[in-house]
């Protein structure tokens, strides 16, 4: 057999030139996240070693051949003790470290870029607020913090981008959100890790890294028209939410502006701050989550709107500082009931409504 | 060999458990199922005054010293060994485990961000 | 003086006794309504190796599978219920009951000079419904499979899937029940059938091992039927306690699932630490260091085992404080683990260390254990576990434990008791060559799939980009080598109970009472009850009773 | 998987037993006859660990939902009539009462006192499932049993359900919160009916004891299977306890 056959030569350099042993690191997290990680292989090789190195040495020292005679011993309360201690200190470092870790992964900075993702079985959609729509694929910037607001349409799937040593679970029925930052451009793995049936191992995509300004322009080159918050407004008129929420001094409902992040006093007497799993739950389950002075009338929309519907109306109620828009609208379509004077549209002090009244992404 | 044997089997009857087996009277037996209604009239009655947040409170209160009753004197835990004993009590512990832990997850939820 | 310490009588002379366990009653009968817990062993033994295999035949097919990156071997949906069906023989019909329905049912009795366990019938109930168990998990695999893991994650199981979760469900309830009865016997005979003299702390490790995993079998199994009673009901009747539409919460069934689940694999392997501690003492003639130590980590293990379950959840979106909690529990479990390894470390120190097949599959747990244990701890803390989580570095760190541990644990048991069971030794030295074949075929099947863990390789996947092929390539190598190594036992150790020579009472001169009496054992194992009047592994009282045979034969 | 809770055995009757002086009840196993009772009894109270933690799968499951949908649950439980519960409660702890003193009787081998006991304990258990089976049939009325044709209306809209409306006043509930009711059902199902099925276990176990006991079988110094029943009748007792104010008290003022 003096030379190869061509079919295994072809499969050896496949595999040669495709072998890989680490995942690149792509983003901010990720060099410390390996720094823990050797970190506990140092400390697992050398108490294999240690252990290895005691049974072989004793093993050959105190073979049948070489110590036919055994000594018992009863054991030493001193040994017992470091090999409880050494190990529990150990442990408790990294318990430390990897905690910090977990909660620098898992609390997503202020100023980070919220990208909205939605599971379904077996694909991916992310939706970033200007209105770019990506099915198993995401581009992100370098230097920007992304957080990724998602959830899923079915089952338990999970968001994993191996390179940025990120990975959350996306659970139906609640938002989960990571954020990373990425640091080199360059297109990296995208993996659903919870088993979520048929097609879980196709439920794959790419994370594509671009450059500040290649970004900026992927983002024009590929926006969908309306930006999320667009598609929001155009859903929060169809489904008649303007009908209580229209910011008239009799309306039902409450005034929507600037309510995302504000502290409200439910008619429960309890005080939370409006994020969006509040916003989503008031839409789906409204009548927990009624603030207080108003009645609870607002009826469900529980299986009437798409996640991706609850997602674009988040985003434009995130986004509504005023209720201008509000105010034309319901001047135009009427909807009210015949009230007393004119629509006196209540304008907030100090703050003159933007004149084009564009609701920017 | 044998008669160490037989020694060993005699002394061990001896030392076995030396509780003997201890017959509760009916006249317990009565003035416990009695307390048990008590306990039951008193814990619908309590579920009709709005005491807010005790109510609960009060019903699980109750219903504790009821079953308490029932396990020390209707299944003789009061007379029994040591290892009886333990045994309702590890069993008791591991149920607290498990109610312990799971809300240690559901009440924090709400604190921190997801 | 020969390296090995095993004394076998004369050949020629020597018989199997005419009465024993096997030949006191004979007809099917006899062996399928049996009290005898030495006769349930060997029915679990067999029922056990033959889902093993099965088990084992489903590993070659992922595997195969795996060999090339785009899923050629099978369709996607075959694959999930391969591996599903993998999990479930494996988890419930071999690694639960292993070692405690075979090894602990045969020798617990023995070892604490009693005649029987506390509850024979109960103890054949647990075969029959370990056996009920198997039969519709095979019913289930005629039938067209499961396709949702073996942790039936909601609401994939209750409403996205349609394949026999119902049967797999009831498969795995029966079976847990069985596991119940086995652990509830244990318990009883261990407190309350020892001989006299037979203190707590006489008791072999083995003995306590097992008290520790039947505290877990008995206080964890029965939330696990909880679990599948209410997943039955929401998937039938569609009630929404997990379903997220009609305001149930998923994350509840993770939690009762883990519950159970996160103590079930220290059922598995409490009772394979039990058998290390045995065959560690007998092959370095020397009493396990620390005794005290090593009986109360078993112990700790199963008290700090109901707390660390949400390890499992880390990313799964339980509150942050929740996870500080349960990371903080998992390492202290992990501790228990670390003072074992290193008491039997130290039981070879000063010891006369002979390395029979038991011994070569003991130093194989000892090495991979520690391998399983510490990557075990890179899971446990929630930093590296966001990344490692879901990858295959939790399917490389899982079977480093169950298969480098409990299995080896499992052959080192069946080794070292196989002569007082069948009164017939086994073959040393192809078993020896078994041993280091296992040992190379497990390395080079699962520590590849670290690397392709932290590679980010996810878990229960068909098919994976090109990059992850050679690695793989190479632990499909190693499953092949690994399938020779577990055929070879059954091949030789059918062979040695009609060629085997004869093993006599005790042929490695082990001091637990079960090797005191003939092989294989009387129905009643002992004529007369024992007394115990020596402390556990007690070498020297062991070197007076051969000194006072030699004298009253002489 | 009848779930036939771990009593070891009747009298046995062992055939071949080599020597005589140990009683016909004692297995060939045991040292002594105090060995098998310790053992039995032990082993009963590990089986009832196992249905702690089994009815405590349940019990977390129901902690967890009622903090979640309080008021659904409030108003969801004014359906239940607490009449009836309460007089089970009653019925059931009188027959713990009745159990005890069998095995009272069965210590004191008076047997028709036993057979009297076990008879009252057997009666007042079927008296228990036939107010649960009234209930039950409540529910099935009323439509609030969970499946396709659970009705909310009586939620969304109190007025239709009079007799409820009359006592407690409730106000109209918001769809999103009316239909977590279904929850609330679906847990009073699960646990009154995982309860009402260790009843109906322990009633033909009790049917099997009343002919046994007149054959004269617990009065003769072994008391060990009647012993280990009263634990397992208890035990259920002390399940319904907890069950009759976590389901029917939830909040009775108005």
């Amino acid at each position: 057999m003096n030379e190869i056959s061509p079919v295994l030569w072809q499969f050896l350099v496949k595999w040669m030139t495709n072998f890989a042993l680490f995942p690149p690191e792509a983003s901010k997290i990720a060099p410390e996240m390996d720094a823990l990680y050797f970190f506990m292989v140092l400390v697992s090789i050398i108490g294999l070693t240690i252990v290895i190195l005691l049974v072989v040495s004793f093993s050959i020292l105190y073979s049948k051949e070489r110590h036919p005679v055994a000594v018992q011993i009863e054991g030493s309360t001193l040994l017992e003790a470091t090999w409880t201690i050494i190990p529990l200190g150990l442990f408790l470092i990294m318990f430390v470290w990897g905690a910090l870790l977990y909660f620098r992964i898992y609390t997503p900075p202020a100023n980070a870029m919220n990208i909205y993702v939605v599971g379904k079985q077996w694909m991916w959609k992310a939706e970033h607020p200007g209105g770019q729509h990506e099915i198993n694929s995401l581009h992100v910037p370098t230097g920007q913090p992304v957080q990724l607001t998602m959830i899923s349409q079915d089952v338990f799937h999970s968001f994993s981008i191996p390179a940025f040593r990120v990975k959350r679970e996306v659970i139906p029925g609640r938002y989960t959100t990571v954020w990373f930052e990425a640091t080199t451009p360059g297109t990296y793995h995208l993996f659903c890790t919870q088993y979520c049936g048929t097609n879980h191992s196709q439920m794959i995509g790419d994370v594509v890294v671009l450059a500040p300004d290649d970004f900026k322009k992927w983002l024009e080159s590929s926006t969908s028209g309306d930006s999320l918050a667009q598609n929001g407004e155009r859903l929060f008129a169809s489904l008649s939410c303007v009908a209580c929420h229209n910011a008239r001094p009799d309306s039902r409902g409450p005034s929507l502006a600037n309510v995302y992040g504000s502290k409200l006093t439910l008619s429960t007497g309890q005080t939370i701050t409006a994020d969006d799993a509040y916003l989503r739950e008031s839409i789906l389950n409204p009548s927990q989550h009624t603030t207080q002075g108003y009645a609870p009338i607002m009826p469900t929309y529980q299986g009437q709107i798409s996640e991706e519907g609850v997602i674009a109306l988040v985003e434009y109620i995130k986004h509504l500082d005023s209720d201008y828009r509000i105010q034309q609208t319901t001047n135009t379509t009427d909807l009210l009931p015949e009230s007393e004077g004119t629509a006196a549209g209540r304008k907030p002090a100090g703050q003159q409504p933007s004149p084009q009244g564009k609701v920017n992404p | 060999m044998s008669e160490q044997n037989e020694h060993g089997v005699a002394e061990q009857q001896t030392h076995h458990e030396e509780h003997e087996h201890h017959i509760v009277s009916p006249m317990v037996y009565l003035a416990i199922v009695l307390a048990l209604f008590v306990g039951t009239a008193l814990t619908v009655w309590a579920s009709y005054i709005d005491l807010g947040v005790w109510n609960p409170v009060i019903a699980l209160a109750i219903a504790c010293t009821k079953a308490t009753l029932v396990v020390l004197f209707f299944m003789h835990v009061k007379y029994s060994t040591k290892l009886t004993k333990l045994t309702v009590i590890s069993g008791l512990f591991t149920f607290m485990a498990l109610i312990g832990m799971t809300l240690s997850d559901y009440i924090s939820r709400a604190w921190g961000r997801w | 003086m020969s390296a090995t310490i095993i004394s076998l009588p004369d050949q020629s002379t020597a018989r199997i006794p005419k009465t024993n366990f096997i030949t006191k009653e004979n007809g099917l009968l006899s062996w399928l309504l049996t009290g005898d817990h030495k006769r349930i062993a060997i029915l679990y033994l067999i029922s056990i190796t033959f889902f093993f295999f099965i088990g084992g035949a489903l590993a070659g097919l992922i595997r195969l599978e795996l060999l090339t990156p785009q899923s050629d071997l099978m369709a996607t949906d075959t694959y999930n219920k391969v591996f599903t069906m993998h999990g479930v023989v494996m988890i419930f019909l071999f690694l639960v009951p292993s070692v405690p329905a075979t090894l602990g049912n045969f020798f617990i009795p023995m070892m604490i000079g009693a005649k029987d366990l506390a509850l024979p019938k109960i103890n054949l109930l647990s075969w029959y419904l370990y056996v009920a168990g198997g039969i519709l998990v095979i019913y289930t695999m005629v039938s067209g499979g499961v396709d949702t893991g073996w942790t039936f994650t909601t609401p994939l199981s209750t409403h996205y899937v349609n394949t026999n979760v119902m049967s797999t469900g009831m498969a795995v309830f029966i079976a847990g029940f069985s596991s119940i009865f086995t652990g509830l016997n244990f318990i009883v005979t261990l407190h309350k059938m020892r001989c006299p003299g037979m203190t707590w702390f006489r008791l072999p490790l083995f003995c306590w091992a097992h008290y520790a995993a039947s505290i877990l079998m008995v206080l964890g199994t029965p939330v696990l039927a909880i679990a599948i009673v209410l997943l039955a009901l929401e998937r039938t009747i569609g009630i929404g306690v997990f379903d997220p539409t009609k305001g149930g919460d998923p994350l509840l069934f993770q939690h009762l699932f883990w519950f159970y689940s996160h103590p079930a694999v220290y059922i598995m392997i409490l009772p394979g630490m039990g058998v290390i501690s045995e065959t560690v003492s007998t092959f370095s003639r020397k009493r396990v260091f620390g005794y005290t130590a090593v009986a109360f980590s078993s112990v700790a293990i199963a008290v700090f085992g109901f707390f660390v379950w949400a390890h499992h959840m880390f990313i799964m979106g339980i509150s942050n404080y929740a996870m500080l909690v349960f990371s903080l529990l998992t390492m202290l479990v992990a501790v228990p683990s670390a003072i074992k390894i290193f008491n039997w470390t130290f039981t070879l120190y000063k010891g006369s260390i002979t390395f029979e097949t038991p011994m070569l599959y003991s130093f194989g747990f000892m090495g991979l254990f520690t391998i399983g244990g510490m990557t075990g701890v890179f899971l446990g803390t929630s930093g590296t576990d966001i990344h490692l989580t879901e990858t295959y570095f939790i399917v490389a760190h899982f079977h480093f434990v169950m298969v480098g541990g409990m299995l080896m644990a499992f052959l080192a048991g069946i080794h070292f008791w196989w002569p007082k069971m069948t009164g017939r030794m086994y073959p040393e030295k192809i078993s020896q060559l078994a041993a280091v074949v296992t040992f190379i075929g497990f390395n080079l099947t699962f520590f590849p799939q670290f690397i392709l863990g932290t590679l980010g390789m996810p878990r229960r996947y068909a098919a994976y980009p090109p990059e992850f092929q050679i690695l793989n390539v190479f632990s499909t190598a190693g499953a092949t080598v690994l399938g020779v190594g577990y055929l070879l036992p059954v091949i030789y150790l059918v062979w040695s109970l009609k060629y085997g020579e004869i093993a006599g009472n005790n042929p490695w001169q082990a001091t637990g009472l079960e090797w005191q009496t003939q092989s294989p054992p009387l129905t009643e194992n002992f004529l007369v009850t024992p007394i115990m009047d020596h402390e556990a592994y007690d070498y020297e009282w062991l070197e007076k009773q051969n000194a006072k045979e030699v004298a009253s034969v002489g | 998987m009848s779930d036939s809770p771990a009593i070891a055995h009747g009298a046995p009757t062992e055939a071949g037993h080599s020597h005589g002086e140990h009683p016909a009840y004692q297995r060939h196993h045991f040292e002594t006859v105090e060995q098998q009772a310790d053992a039995t009894n032990f082993a009963m109270w590990l089986f009832l660990l196992t249905e702690i933690m089994f009815f405590g799968g349940l019990f977390t499951a129901y902690l967890i939902l009622r903090n979640w949908y309080y008021p659904a649950f409030v108003a969801a439980s004014h359906q239940l009539n607490v009449g009836w519960g309460t007089a089970n409660t009653a019925v059931l702890i009188t027959s713990s009462f009745t159990m005890a003193m069998g095995v009272w009787c069965s210590e004191m081998r008076n047997k028709s006192g036993l057979v009297l006991s076990l008879v009252l304990t057997f009666i007042l258990g079927l008296v228990f499932l036939g107010i649960k089976s009234i209930e039950y049939h409540e529910k099935w009325e009323k439509h609030h049993i969970p499946g396709m044709h659970y009705s909310m209306q009586n939620f969304t809209d109190p007025q239709s359900d009079p007799e409820t409306y009359n006592e407690y006043h409730d106000k109209p509930m918001a769809l999103d919160m009316a239909r977590h009711t279904e929850l609330y059902f679906f847990l009073y199902f699960a646990m009154t009916g995982m309860h009402a099925v260790h009843m109906i276990i322990g009633i033909a176990i009790l049917g099997f004891m009343v002919f046994r006991a007149k054959a004269g079988a617990y009065t003769t110094g072994h008391v060990t299977f009647v012993e280990n029943f009263g634990l397992y009748w208890h035990f259920v007792d002390i399940i319904w306890i907890f069950l009759f104010p976590l389901l029917y008290l939830i909040s009775r003022h108005q």
